[in-house]
């Protein structure tokens, strides 16, 4: 496979951050089941992100992408190989300090909120949580970060609309202030009107906060849009790491990506 | 419309409550319904007639005895040419068997027989068979009523010493085979009992005071008095005979059905804990039986069922008396618990969960009340109320007591009786025990009266006993038992019994 | 989705501060989220025809003493099993000649008293059982539910028996006796539901703000196991009020001469051919209750469950 | 020549705070082509073609001054006339096809079910024709589909055992409701290559139905952008991108491209005009109400 | 490419049959596991109770060497421990003991008494079932119309109306007035012990006898403490079907049913449900089992001898060898249809397997 051998390309392509890496992932190895019923969704996956990158996770469906940031988040347990957070190797449990740097985003926004809390509720459960102090302010302060006025504040999930839950799902991975979002498929719920607010928010948090990205999308378009780099995923396996720019340019050494690329260019009416 | 219903001419069907039968071994069988298959089933020395059950026991298996001097040996003879249902001839050996079994078994009811001195090692000497007469030594002299009257009860029967022996297990002497099969001489012979469905008994052609008009009885275990009403106006049944006051009244104006009432031995009483510091003073005793309301009970929610009668001894009984002194009077009752000095109180009453005595208990609640006591009433299963009763923890008891053999000593001697009053004693078989009442010089008179072998005399001793009882005790004996059972109009010559007996199947006509 | 209109034109009184569309405090977002769900339940008809019998009959058991015409403990043997509408008792007498319509009024307290608490206790119990077998899992799941089963599998009266058997008679024990009967069903049906709640995104996302199984279980899986449990209760509810009538005969429900309508039924079953009402008033009157409490609880369903805000 | 002609539909549900007004007076009319309809979630897409298939349950009500199929008005057909119109002339592919198909039903059986519904033949043709329209969806392993449940299919899978099922019928007009979101690029294309020749050859109507407006715009002959329920602007599908409509503007602005990389994408400014504009409003909307259909 | 997500699926649903085994061994044990705790809690119940189980079998008038006699033949000078393990290995051999009450072995006893609950309960729960989901389904189509609340009432009438006040007017209306059906008990006194048992259900033994007339006769006597017990079950089914109906009608694959222009019968009946069967089973065998159990009132006013009355009495009159004995038969029976209903539900749901 070449992603190993991509594995310092990616780390070199970003010269501007701060030193060290956000996330080592190295021959990352994860399934699911047991005996006759184990599916192996992940298989030796290795890859680099530095501090302040945007990394995106591309493939088809099925392919591992979102098992990769369960098992990162300790939301899936059986896996096997290495994995470095902020130069930490991490072992099967995951701590609170754990948290505080990184914080995921769901794919659908409307199952990602309890159906009887408020936003409210939400945003301060998780700031108690982390033993936050001035919650009340905090909640404001998160709601206008993600561009909800303070009129969202005692809503319930039913009373928002698809961006605005996703808004509120942001704002709650953003409450403990961590360095590393992962994003699984934020907008893919979406329509494309509300895609564009969301993708700008991301950007400008991103740029607001030196935040890490790690996205996993199916929409090319999206991850050349917000990412610098990308890994193409198939059945398991990671089958290349590239750069943004040569994505665009059509320029692939592997075929399921030239593949992906060309298709992803519009129906052509025969 | 559908035609009537009706059982076969030849058939006797009753419905009755039968989940108490345990046995049909008569030296097991110590409940209602067991004797009375057993008193159709089984021969004894000597019996109850039905058609005069007042004339006292007579000759049935014995033709007649003889008492010796000291008075402590009875002999009798056994009479010729009675039949087992088997067709084995009923001989002195077997009677000999019979009493001999129930004392080595010592299931529960030998006391009636071991009371008298057998016991398993004497038994050898004591009950044995020669030639065709049997003879008994008692431990000391005792009435011969007394022992005459016991051998009557269910644990006098005579069984069919082959036919047992042959169904032996294990030494059992045929108690396991008795169970749920009969080796007897009487009128019917048990075809099949399922507990709490069904007995059926079939006619011994043989009997020897003629072959029964009813081929075949079949006692039916219905628990609801408004079913068996229901099966009874359907003419599905003949008898019924847990028909309560009420549907009696609903079936008084069938005309194709009759009320058969009949006094029966069994008492309701109330009793109160001679532990409890306030009801072990005699005034307040006196004062709880001025506070029950026989008349209004026996009006109501008794109606029919049971007489007022406050004596321990069961109307027809030998010493029995009708004295009644006591009646519904708030007034005195106040007057008495002043004198007694005892202001508001509490107890606690036991009831088992049977509807008349829970009533019974509540109107003593309410009259109990006007007089400022409080009276808690627990409700619970036979054996929880039963238990507690026992261990002498309830403070009062709303009881029934059946006599268990037909002599006047099975009352006396567990209400009236009680010689060691500490908790040690465990003679929780005795009422008074159960009371802690110790009743004295009342209880040495209850010990002379069995030996008294004069009748009268014993009969006046009785009298004596139960009119000083009546002022002492801490019973208060409210009601006797009339059994009302419904039967089609055809149904005659039914006998249950009275108070002293069972009933018998084998007069009866349709 | 339509547009959120953020510039509501500002009304004032209690009904607009509490159908505002942007509540300022956490007290005007829950008094809200009660009212619209009060809107939403008036809608239901039924469930309000419930509400009132319910309402109804909690006010009759408060003033029990001012509405019933005669002492429910007064006996009058003379008097006994008068029919329906006979002067002065409209609803007959029993066997003791008390009053059957003053009976039941104050019966009421004892029916509200046993319903209410095996209410708090069993499907408590079962919910607590339920979710921890549900979410927890593994060996946990499995020794949870095998003891449900265990319950579960016992005739109820023996279990209750046995209980009362070991702390004493008295209607809370028979109350705890029922509960303790009752409780297996209710950790079935939270156990099915928290499975399939705990592997949805919005638990795994609480669980990435580190929040252990017991802030998760209470906090966030209970309120979603409510709406079917209610389902559940409301349908037991007639059965809870039998069964302590059952326990009554085996004297562990409430002792005599409390007018407790169970024990009113056993009482009024020897008379049920010649004195019909006697036993069937007590009767529909738990038949009423427990309508009610079907009928609010539909309702409370339909306002519970969280489908039916989809949108 | 016009297949279908919808005139000033509308969709209302009640709810707790008035009325809700989901489709507001639609107008528009089908003929042998393919026609696309875009707009953002929520504007009332799905519910239009619903509502020509009468499929709105109570409490929801549907009005319209006529829909006409083939000049017979459906809204004056009787409930069991118009399941003859259902599935045979008119047939709708589902949006979700995770929740549209029968979870305990074979797959087969489902399809054999639509296609006996209307064709009188046997069981055994009726299943050969089964497999051969999975076939012709590009299920490569079609008799194993065949007698799998649907928890077995994958989404892509799942939305083409949808396609050939109301294909199978042979409708006269297909409403495809997003029919290829779950679709990897490349069944994409050959389940759109189906579709083009269904109406190009046997001239069926096709209402599509899409997020997606580069596809669309592609793929159609013709567009309605819907808006807040209502139609805002049709044009060709070739002239999409010169649309004047600016809430069709800002669609296509909001997309990123890959070709075209932006630091910040257009935000869609919603402006309150759009909501009512030229076409009539709902209070005269004379249609016939029905109370309640299905 | 396009298939490798058709072959994960391929791949999970080959791997089925070896599970079957896992699963198979996995229900076995947990049988095990519930049967034991079970029997460890009915010894335990044994012992609790404040009842001394030596004088219910040698009589309150029992000397001091009787009952010591007994206390140690019975073992209870043993261990806790050691008397449950012979409990164990007693009830293992199918020994409970004997009933103090009717002096049998309990297990002859309840080889007696659990057929007729089981016939009784059988015929129930088909009544049951056979009206009540029809008219949970009907209340779930016709939601909130007459029909429905029709259906509420009548349901929730057999549910809160006592049983035995059902019983009694049933037994009055149609045995006593009308003389529609027979009156208490199995059969008409004249068939007693006329069929040999084989069964013990009277209906089976009768038909297997040939026996037409007494098979005729069990009928009349079996409708209608049988239509009580299934109106009873009935409220409960009827009230779960329409729930479960309700919740497959609004989903999406109903309108996809519609789209295909199916029949509404067609769309309520094959569809919505196919859909609700597997909750129908695990309902239907819960309220099958509930009646198993035995509905005490129902058998008493019948007077049918079952295992409900059996146990009761048992209870009433503290025999506890048949109180545990009839404890352990019906938890026995509780577990096992629970596992049938699973067994039902994997063979049902393609999603279990
Ligand atoms: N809990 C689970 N148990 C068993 N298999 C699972 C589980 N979760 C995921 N899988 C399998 O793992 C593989 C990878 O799944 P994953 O969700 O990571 O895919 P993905 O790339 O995110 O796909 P998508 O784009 O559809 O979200 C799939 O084959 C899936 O079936
Ligand atoms: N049963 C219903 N009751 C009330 N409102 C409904 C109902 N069904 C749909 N709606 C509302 O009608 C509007 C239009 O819905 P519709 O499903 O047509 O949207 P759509 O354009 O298909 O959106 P999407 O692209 O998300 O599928 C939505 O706001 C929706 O919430
Ligand atoms: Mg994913
Ligand atoms: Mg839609």
């Amino acid at each position: 496979m070449s992603a190993n051998s991509n594995r310092h390309t990616a780390s070199n392509a970003d010269p501007g951050s701060q030193s060290g890496n956000a996330i080592e992932i190295a021959d990352l190895s994860v399934w699911f089941g047991h005996g006759a019923d184990r599916v192996d969704a992940v298989k030796s996956a290795s890859f680099v992100l530095p501090r302040g990158a945007s990394f995106g996770l591309v493939g088809e469906s099925g392919s591992g992408k979102s098992t990769i940031l369960r098992a990162l988040t300790g939301l899936v347990k059986s896996w096997q190989g290495t994995m470095l957070v902020n130069g930490e190797t991490l072992g099967r449990k995951r701590g609170k300090d754990f948290y505080r740097q990184v914080q995921m985003v769901f794919q659908d926004p409307y199952a990602s909120l309890h159906p009887r809390h408020s936003v409210d509720q939400v945003l301060s459960e998780t700031l108690s949580l982390h033993k936050f102090g001035d919650i009340n302010d905090r909640v404001e302060k998160l709601l206008t970060d993600v561009g909800l006025g303070p009129q969202y504040r005692f809503r319930y999930p039913h009373q928002l609309s698809g961006g605005q839950r996703q808004r509120v799902a942001i704002a709650r991975a953003l409450a403990p202030s961590p360095s590393i979002l992962l994003l699984d498929e934020p907008t893919s719920a979406l329509d494309v009107s509300v895609q564009a607010e969301i993708l700008n928010l991301l950007t400008d948090l991103r740029e607001e906060q030196n935040l890490t990205y790690l996205m996993v999308s199916h929409n090319l378009a999206v991850v050349g849009h917000l990412c610098e780099q990308i890994a193409v995923m198939q059945n398991g396996e990671i089958v290349e790491i590239l750069p943004v720019e040569d994505m665009r340019q059509l320029k692939s050494s592997h075929h399921y990506t030239q593949h992906l690329l060309e298709a992803s260019m519009g129906y052509k009416s025969t | 419309q559908q035609v009537q219903a009706a059982t076969p001419k030849d058939m006797l069907v009753i419905a009755s409550r039968i989940d108490d039968i345990t046995t049909f071994d008569p030296a097991q069988s110590f409940e209602f319904s067991g004797s009375d298959v057993i008193r159709n089933v089984y021969g004894r020395l000597v019996n109850f007639n039905p058609a005069d059950l007042d004339a006292g026991y007579e000759p049935e298996l014995a033709d007649s005895w003889t008492v010796s001097e000291d008075g402590k040996t009875i002999t009798f003879t056994i009479s010729e040419g009675k039949k087992f249902h088997s067709g084995n001839p009923v001989t002195a050996e077997d009677v000999e068997f019979s009493l001999r079994r129930a004392v080595l078994l010592e299931k529960t009811p030998s006391f009636i027989l071991t009371q008298f001195g057998f016991n398993k090692d004497n038994v050898e000497q004591t009950i044995k068979a020669d030639g065709n007469t049997v003879s008994i030594v008692t431990d000391k002299k005792y009435a011969t009523s007394f022992v005459l009257n016991c051998l009557t009860a269910t644990i006098g029967a005579i069984v069919d010493k082959k036919t047992v022996m042959a169904n032996e297990v294990d030494g059992d002497m045929g108690n396991e085979w008795l169970r749920t099969n009969s080796a007897g001489s009487g009128a019917y012979k048990v075809v099949s009992w399922k507990a709490n469905e069904s007995v059926t008994l079939q006619a011994n052609e043989d009997f020897h005071l003629g072959a029964p008009a009813m081929k075949r009885v079949i006692v039916r275990h219905i628990q609801e008095s408004a079913t068996q009403r229901l099966l009874l106006t359907k003419g599905d049944i003949d008898i019924a005979r847990n028909l309560n006051p009420e549907d009696i009244a609903g079936i008084s104006d069938n005309g194709d059905l009759k009320i058969h009432d009949e006094l029966r031995g069994r008492l309701m009483y109330l009793s109160f804990n001679q532990k409890h510091p306030i009801l072990s003073k005699p005034k307040v005793v006196e004062a709880m039986k001025y506070l029950i309301d026989y008349q209004g009970m026996q009006d109501s929610f008794l109606k029919g069922q049971y007489t007022i009668h406050q004596n321990f001894l069961p109307a027809t009984y030998l010493g029995a008396i009708d004295d009644k002194p006591y009646s519904l009077n708030i007034a005195k009752a106040k007057e008495l618990l002043a004198e007694a000095g005892v202001g508001e109180f509490e107890i606690e009453a036991g009831v088992r969960e049977a509807q008349e005595r829970i009533e019974i208990a509540q109107t003593m609640q309410n009259n109990l009340a006007q007089v400022g006591i409080t009276l808690k009433i627990t409700v619970g299963t036979a054996k929880q109320i039963l238990t507690r009763y026992r261990a002498r923890e309830l403070d009062m008891y709303v009881g029934a007591w059946g006599p268990d053999y037909p002599d006047p000593q099975t009352n006396a001697g567990t209400f009236a009786f009680n010689p060691d009053n500490s908790d040690e004693a465990k003679a929780t078989g005795l009422l008074a025990y159960r009371n802690a009442w110790s009743p004295g010089a009342l209880g040495e008179k209850t010990s002379l009266a069995v030996t008294e072998g004069d009748v009268d005399k014993r009969r006046q001793m009785y009298e004596e006993i139960q009119r000083e009882f009546l002022q002492v005790a801490p019973f208060a004996i409210m009601f006797q038992k009339i059994e009302q059972a419904g039967m089609a109009k055809s149904v005659s010559n039914l006998v249950l019994g009275g108070a002293i007996t069972a009933a018998s199947y084998w007069p009866v006509t349709k | 989705m339509n547009q959120e209109n953020i510039l509501q034109p500002h009304r004032t009184g209690l009904r607009s501060w509490l159908t505002a569309d942007v509540p300022t405090s956490r007290a005007q977002a829950r008094a809200s989220a009660w009212y619209h769900g009060w809107l939403e339940f008036k809608t239901n008809r039924l469930a309000l025809l419930g509400l009132c019998i319910l309402i109804a009959l909690v006010l009759i058991a408060i003033f029990a003493p001012l509405l019933s015409p005669h002492d429910p403990l007064a006996q009058q043997l003379s008097n006994r099993l008068q029919p329906l509408g006979s002067p002065g008792h409209i609803l007959g007498t029993d066997s003791l000649g008390r009053d059957i319509l003053s009976r039941m009024i104050y019966g009421s307290r004892i029916t509200f008293y046993i319903v209410g608490l095996v209410v708090l206790i069993a499907p408590v119990a079962g919910l607590l059982v339920g979710t921890v077998a549900g979410y927890v899992g593994g060996w946990a799941d499995t020794i949870l539910m095998r003891i449900t089963d265990i319950f579960l599998a016992f005739p109820r009266l023996v279990l209750a028996l046995a209980f009362v058997a070991a702390l004493g008679a008295g209607i809370e024990n028979a109350v705890l006796a029922i509960a303790l009967t009752a409780w297996p069903p209710y950790a079935r049906i939270a156990r099915a539901e928290t499975l399939t709640i705990r592997s949805s995104d919005y638990i795994s996302a609480v669980k990435l703000q580190g929040a252990g199984a017991f802030r998760i279980i209470t906090r966030h899986i209970w309120p979603l196991c409510i709406a079917s449990l209610i389902v559940r209760i409301t349908l037991d509810m007639a059965g809870i009020i039998l069964a302590a009538a059952g326990l009554g005969f085996l004297g562990l429900g409430a002792r005599p001469p409390s007018p407790e309508w169970g024990a009113m039924i056993a009482e009024g079953r020897r008379f049920i051919l010649d004195h019909w009402w006697v036993a069937t008033m007590p009767g529909l009157a738990i038949f009423t209750v427990s309508l009610a409490f079907n009928l609010l609880g539909d309702g409370l369903r339909d306002l519970l469950d969280p489908k039916s805000h989809g949108k | 020549m016009t297949l279908l002609d919808v005139e000033n539909l509308c969709v209302k549900f009640p709810t707790r705070s008035g009325v809700f007004d989901a489709v507001r007076g639609v107008s528009f009319s089908l003929g042998r082509e393919r026609l696309g309809i875009v707009g953002e979630s929520g504007s009332g897409k799905s519910l239009t073609g619903r509502a020509i298939l009468r499929l709105i349950r109570h409490p929801g009500v549907v009005t319209a001054n006529h829909i006409s199929l083939e000049g017979e008005n459906l809204l004056q057909l009787s409930e069991r006339q118009m399941r003859k119109v259902r599935g045979q002339r008119i047939s709708m592919v589902m949006q979700d096809p995770k929740f549209s198909l029968n979870p305990v039903m074979r797959v087969g059986e489902q399809i054999v079910e639509a296609c006996l519904q209307h064709e009188k033949i046997s069981r055994n043709a009726a299943k050969l024709k089964a497999i051969e329209m999975l076939e012709a969806v590009s299920i490569r392993d079609s008799e194993r589909v065949f007698n799998a449940y649907p928890h077995e299919m994958s989404g892509g899978m799942g939305q083409r055992i949808m396609i050939a099922m109301m294909l199978i019928p042979n409708p006269q007009i297909l409403i495809a409701d997003e029919p290829t979101s779950a679709l990897d690029v490349s069944v994409q294309t050959q389940v759109l290559g189906i579709m083009d020749k269904l109406v190009r050859e046997r001239g069926m109507g096709l209402i599509f139905i899409s997020h997606d407006l580069n596809l669309v715009s592609a793929f159609c002959d013709r567009v309605l952008i819907m808006y807040g329920g209502r139609v805002v602007e049709t044009c060709q599908a070739d002239k999409l991108y010169e649309a004047k409509h600016p809430y069709t503007q800002g669609l296509l602005n909001s997309m990123p491209r890959l070709d075209t990389p932006v630091k910040r994408l257009q935000v869609l400014k919603r402006d309150a005009s759009w909501m009512d504009g030229d076409i009539a409003s709902d209070s005269d909307a004379s249609g016939k109400a029905i109370g309640r259909s299905v | 490419m396009v298939n490798s997500a058709d072959a994960v699926v391929s791949n999970t649903s080959m791997s089925g049959t070896s599970s079957l085994l896992f699963r198979v061994l996995k229900t076995i044990g947990s049988i095990a596991i519930t049967m034991l705790g079970l029997l460890l809690v009915t010894f335990i119940i044994g012992r609790v109770m404040p009842i001394d189980p030596v004088i219910s079998i040698v009589g309150e008038r029992a000397t001091k060497e009787v009952y010591d006699a007994a206390y140690l033949e019975m073992g209870l000078d043993k261990p806790v421990l050691v008397q449950f393990l012979y409990y164990l290995s007693d009830v293992l051999r199918g020994d409970f003991g004997i009933s103090y009450l009717n002096g049998a072995p309990v297990a002859e006893d309840i080889r007696r008494v659990f057929p007729a609950t089981l016939e009784l309960a059988t015929i129930g729960t088909l009544i049951g079932v056979i009206v009540g989901v029809p008219l949970g389904i009907v209340a779930a189509v016709k939601r909130d119309t007459w029909i429905d609340q029709v259906a509420r009432v009548v349901a929730l009438v057999g549910y809160s109306m006592p049983i035995f006040w059902l019983g009694l007017i049933g037994l009055l209306v149609f045995y006593g007035i009308l003389g529609w059906v027979g009156g208490p008990g199995r059969v008409g006194i004249f068939y007693v012990d006329v069929v040999p048992s084989v069964t013990g259900m009277i209906l089976i033994d009768s038909a297997l006898d040939g026996q037409w007339d007494i098979f005729r006769d069990a009928i009349s006597h079996i409708i209608l403490p049988a239509s009580i017990l299934g109106y009873y079950s009935l409220a409960y089914i009827s009230r779960m079907t329409r729930s479960f109906m309700l919740e497959q009608l609004n989903a999406e694959y109903i309108t996809t049913a519609r789209v295909k222009g199916l029949s509404e019968w067609a769309v309520v009946w094959r569809h919505a449900f196919g859909n609700i069967k597997v909750q129908l089973i695990t309902v239907i065998a819960l309220s099958y089992a509930g009646l198993l159990e035995g509905s005490v009132l129902t058998e008493i006013i019948f007077s049918w001898p079952g295992i409900g009355s059996y146990i009761t009495t048992a209870l009433l009159s503290a025999d506890m060898n048949a109180v545990l004995g009839g404890t352990v038969v019906v938890g026995l029976v509780f577990v096992c249809l629970n596992v049938l209903s699973d067994l039902l539900y994997s063979f049902y749901d393609p999603r279990a397997k």
